[in-house]
């Protein structure tokens, strides 16, 4: 019997984290204990609960972790509800990894990289950036944005705090839309903030979030000097076979599982605007 | 007709009692007519055309269009008379924003039944059609191309307009159960088998759903992901009779019987029967009710009478 | 179609939760015996019933269907089943012009003090039910179970 | 070239019928062809067409992908596809056989869907030529020979013979077991002069695409024509399911009780919930999806394919869609304002 690229194999969930009240972390290896495939910072994979559905999700932790896959899910549908109510020790099935990925060996080597993120939409960012932090002499400073609505929905904020804001060369600039008590840092919109950090346009951007954030973000950038072409970003439209042929995720001549999720905005122009 | 409706339509639009005339729109050929909205005299000059195979029942379309600004004048035939009020009675057409204009009709024509190949044009002349086609001239009676579900027309009269064109109808005595009685005389074996080789051949397009004048729900149980019955193919035999099953008893007591489901199914399966059957059974049990006929009387699923058969009447009672 | 020595009809109750329900709870306590097959669903009113639920039940391996709701001028909603009756009639009466068998689907009125007609009902439908024979034409293959 | 007389095509079922499976076009109980499984008394259609293509036979509507089995935290995967036999159909037109070259480039191109390449493995192709084209025919438009189609084997049938040329090796190795006569190809070429010759009268001769090619893919996507073709779209999907070359799916669940069994079937861009998602859609209405399909067909499709049109013309939409909307009528429309 031949090998179908949609069956999927099983995986099971070696740890689940509780990052905000709205997104865990899920930790996926194969049955065998072995990571199930090896990845491209910005690759997806498809998980499914059998009779509750299959759905893509970007992976979430660094090709360079050995034994694992991580997925940072927020809650949101039926498949990602059923996720969210699972326990350790819990078989699911997965197959990947599906899409292009950020070109971190090729186009993004050796440039400053800024990165601009929008509440869950660190995921699949948290893959490059964690990347990038294990090859650090590849690539040049690195500035991370990231904003959410408030203090307890930053997805990983120990990791951001312990790790991140530690190390040298990496500058991490915090921000929620709207004042706490406890927060210490910068009150105010992603794209807002943006434009105050008044960034040097030789940097290189790589962007996900909200299309709300990601329009406003990409006219400050602009406004700073930034061309198009300097910004990559990652979406997900509705997706069942991700093998570019059950026609779901196509816009314009592009399939979104296979021709993305990584697109430059340059590319993306040419792109009808059905995302 | 053609003309006189060419020239309401314009007129409407001149005089301002509309600002879009919801028609229908030539093809590539005599018998493809498309519903279409016009918005000016030029383009009804250009497309407008009203011709026997002007079946399509637009009433459906003014749920939608009632609702988005200004007014809308429509061409309503008899049968699709029964399904705008309907539609009125349920509150899903704003009657304030629609212009109707009744039109007498005499019957249209199902292109299947004309029996030719390759046609290349079709003239209407009196009571005959001369088809010209790729491989000769043919004329057929008009009374021999008519549409099923016209040759058992319920009624020719127009229950809701604003203006006629052409004469006002009544009530036919067509016998609209010939074909319904003769399935419930067989046995049930003989009916399962009859359904099953109807039903089978359905591919799900959902043309009969879509069509449908009485299936207006914002979201149908059948696409809805929670209702644990949503499927986009039948996956087994079941899944194509429960399709069938609940669409029919969905439209009970609502249904017009304009036969639309019958005339887009592209299986050709008489999907009519099934609602013909329920008309039928209404009319026996419950007294005779027309859907769609006025805005007064209680559909028949919403009331009750305190004498009301039992449902053992179906076991008593045999095939009927 | 053949009747199986083994067969056991699997049956699926509809109860209304104010009359019928009661009714097979009491003829619980009473000790009278029905068919263990048959399975009990309470609904508020038996104008609850969702058509799609007695096909769903067919799909899923029942092989005859029976509503049972208060007697008519008993509803505890004072009309339900009023309505149930006339819905109930015309759908049995579409299966049954559908070709599937009319015995395997029924409306009993069962009050709580029927505790008796309760058992009674179903042992007589569940006979009904064993000689028509298990469920062909409005099952699901991919549920059967061997 | 081989012949054998119309009085012995049943003799011919029968023979391809004892080692495989044979679908031959027959009309079903309305009367319309059906691609139907051969065995005695089953008689070849005199119709045009099949009211479904014969993408069916290789990509069905519903087809069985794996099933699990799911036991408190362990799941366990059982592998169970449809068995596919070996099989022969026949009577096939030119335009169907042509949407296999459609449907090849999206499942035989990589990842390569397994299900579908197994079942063009197993199938062996009969065409046979069209000797009576329809109004609604316009595989013209696509270079298409209705008169000389594709497939492993070519058949030609007038009133007293049934032609036939094996194409490929699977035709040849099919031919080399059947009792067929040799015979020189002038009656074909005589069939085939005659037909051209009604192919150059049919209304649709002469629809170009090809201006479609010379334009930027966001001019015609924002074609202000869009609005009013769409504006009668029932949303049904009749035209996606006819087609030969739509292949748009929907992967679902379904629970037993017992075990979940996964399948796939057909679905279309033109249903409401194709893109639907948790947080709601990107083609919010039946404009955008009606202008997903053609846009596919006519533009996304021949751009990611050497030009290739995702359409064939065989004129299934032209005859079955409810309101008489299609392709036809969609890129006259488009072409006005090129």
């Amino acid at each position: 019997m031949r090998n179908d690229p949609l069956i999927p194999m099983l995986g099971v969930v070696t740890m689940i984290r509780t990052d905000t009240p709205d997104v865990k972390t899920f930790r996926v290896t194969g049955i065998d204990g072995v990571k199930p495939f090896q990845h491209i910072p910005g690759q997806c994979a498809m998980l499914s609960i059998p009779g509750v559905g299959e759905a893509l999700f970007s992976i979430t932790s660094s090709p360079t972790e050995k034994d694992y896959l991580d997925f940072s899910i927020k809650k949101c549908g039926c498949v990602t509800t059923w996720l969210h109510q699972m326990e350790v020790g819990q078989q699911i099935t997965i197959r990947g990894p599906y899409g292009n990925g950020f070109p971190v060996d090729t186009e993004l080597a050796g440039k400053d990289l800024l990165f601009i993120a929008g509440g869950i939409g660190l995921a699949p960012l948290h893959s490059v950036i964690n990347y990038c932090r294990h090859y650090r002499d590849r690539y040049g400073k690195i500035d991370i944005v990231y904003g959410s609505r408030s203090m307890a929905d930053l997805v990983d904020f120990p990791e951001i705090i312990d790790e991140w804001c530690k190390e040298d060369g990496i500058n991490v600039h915090l921000t929620i839309d709207n004042p706490q008590p406890e927060w210490d840092g910068h009150v105010g919109f992603v794209p807002n903030y943006v434009k105050e950090l008044n960034f040097d346009t030789s940097k290189t951007v790589l962007m996900c979030g909200p299309p709300i954030m990601i329009k406003f973000t990409l006219a400050g950038l602009m406004e700073l000097g930034f061309e198009k072409s300097q910004v990559y970003t990652t979406f997900e439209l509705k997706m069942k076979c991700a093998l570019g042929k059950c026609g779901r995720c196509n816009i314009g001549d592009k399939y979104v599982c296979k021709d993305g999720p990584v697109f430059r905005l340059d590319q993306m122009d040419e792109l009808p605007d059905e995302y | 007709m053609q003309e006189r409706l060419k020239q309401k339509a314009i007129e409407l639009l001149q005089n301002g009692t509309a600002d879009r005339i919801l028609g229908w729109k030539a093809g590539e050929f005599f018998y493809d007519l498309t519903p279409a909205v016009f918005t000016s005299k030029e383009q009804i000059e250009k497309d407008f055309v009203f011709n026997v195979f002007a079946g399509a029942n637009l009433s459906k379309y003014l749920i939608a269009e009632s609702r988005k600004g200004g007014k809308v004048a429509a061409f309503i035939k008899p049968c699709d008379s029964y399904s705008f009020q309907q539609l009125l009675k349920e509150h899903r057409i704003l009657r304030d924003n629609v212009y109707v204009v009744g039109v007498q009709c005499d019957g249209m024509c199902d292109v299947a039944k004309l029996g030719c190949e390759g046609i290349l044009g079709v003239q209407e002349d009196g009571e005959s059609l001369t088809v010209d086609t790729l491989y000769g001239k043919k004329t057929v009676k008009k009374a021999d191309a008519i549409a099923d579900r016209c040759a058992t027309c319920k009624s020719k009269k127009i229950v809701v307009f604003d203006e006629l064109i052409g004469e006002q109808g009544e009530e036919t005595e067509a016998d609209r159960f010939g074909e319904v009685a003769k399935l419930e005389a067989m046995t049930p074996e003989e009916r399962f088998d009859f359904w099953r080789g109807e039903l089978s051949r359905c591919i799900r397009c959902n043309a009969c759903r879509n069509v449908c004048p009485a299936c207006s729900c914002e979201k149908c149980v059948f696409d809805n992901a929670n209702s644990g019955v949503r499927n986009k193919a039948a996956a087994d035999s079941f899944e194509e009779n429960m399709f069938h099953i609940i669409r029919a008893f969905h439209v009970t007591g609502r249904c017009t019987d304009c036969g639309e489901c019958s005339r887009v199914c592209p299986q050709n399966i008489p999907l009519h029967l099934l609602n013909r059957k329920l008309i039928k059974d209404i009319n026996e049990l419950y007294g005779p009710y027309q859907a769609g006929a006025d805005m007064d009387t209680k559909p028949p699923l919403t009331n009750f009478t305190v004498d009301d058969c039992e449902p053992s009447i179906v076991h008593e009672r045999g095939g009927q | 179609m053949p009747v199986n020595e083994e067969f056991k009809p699997t049956i699926v109750a509809f109860c209304c939760n104010w009359c019928s329900y009661a009714g097979a709870d009491l003829s619980g306590t009473n000790r009278l015996q029905y068919p263990a097959n048959v399975k009990i669903i309470r609904i508020p009113c038996s104008c609850r019933l969702n058509p799609m639920f007695i096909l769903r039940a067919f799909q899923r391996g029942a092989d005859g269907v029976i509503l049972c709701g208060c007697h008519p001028g008993d509803c505890h909603y004072t009309t339900g089943n009023y309505y149930a009756r006339r819905r109930m009639t015309l759908l049995f009466s579409m299966l049954d012009f559908l070709g599937i068998e009319r015995e395997r689907t029924r409306v009993e009125w069962v009050s709580a003090a029927e505790g008796a007609k309760f058992a009674a009902t179903m042992n007589e439908f569940s006979a009904t039910i064993h000689k028509l024979g298990p469920n062909r034409r409005l099952e699901d293959l991919r549920c059967r179970k061997d | 070239m081989k012949k054998i007389a119309i009085s012995q095509l049943n003799t011919l079922f029968a023979a391809i019928a004892a080692r495989k499976a044979l679908y031959i076009p027959a009309d079903d109980g309305a009367g319309a062809a059906k691609f139907t499984l051969w065995a005695e008394g089953v008689q070849l259609s005199d119709k045009l067409n099949t009211v479904r293509s014969a993408k069916d036979l290789f990509f069905p509507q519903v087809e069985q992908l794996v099933n699990f089995k799911m036991e408190g935290t362990k799941l366990e995967i059982i592998e169970n596809r449809d068995a596919t036999e070996p099989f022969v159909v026949f009577g096939v037109r030119a335009c169907d056989a042509a949407s296999f070259d459609i449907l090849d480039r999206v499942f035989l191109s990589d990842p390569v869907d397994t299900f579908y390449q197994t079942r063009r493995e197993n199938g062996v192709v009969i065409t046979l030529a069209c000797s009576r084209p329809a109004e609604t025919c316009f595989c013209g438009t696509f270079g298409i020979d209705a008169t000389n189609p594709a497939g492993d084997i070519t058949c030609w049938m007038d009133g007293e013979n049934l032609y036939w040329r094996a194409n490929t090796e699977k035709g040849e190795a099919l031919t080399a077991t059947l009792d067929l006569t040799d015979c020189d190809g002038s009656a074909v070429t005589a069939q085939q002069e005659a037909v051209r010759e009604i192919l150059r009268k049919l209304p649709l001769n002469g629809l170009d695409f090809s201006d479609f090619k010379d334009q930027k893919l966001m001019d015609v996507f924002n074609s202000p024509k869009w609005a009013a073709l769409s504006e009668s779209c029932l949303g049904c999907g009749t035209c996606t399911f006819v087609c030969p070359t739509c292949q748009c799916y929907d992967v679902q669940d379904f629970d037993n009780g017992r075990e979940v069994r996964r399948f796939r079937c057909w679905d279309s861009c033109m249903y409401s919930d194709f893109t639907m998602m948790a947080h709601g859609t990107n083609r919010p209405t039946q404009k955008e999806r009606f202008r997903q399909r053609f846009m596919h067909k006519l533009v996304y499709f021949p751009n990611n394919n050497d030009g290739i049109f995702g359409c064939v013309g065989c004129g299934r939409c032209l005859q079955k869609c409810p309101i008489h909307m299609n392709i036809v009528k969609v890129a006259k429309a488009l072409k006005e304002d090129m």
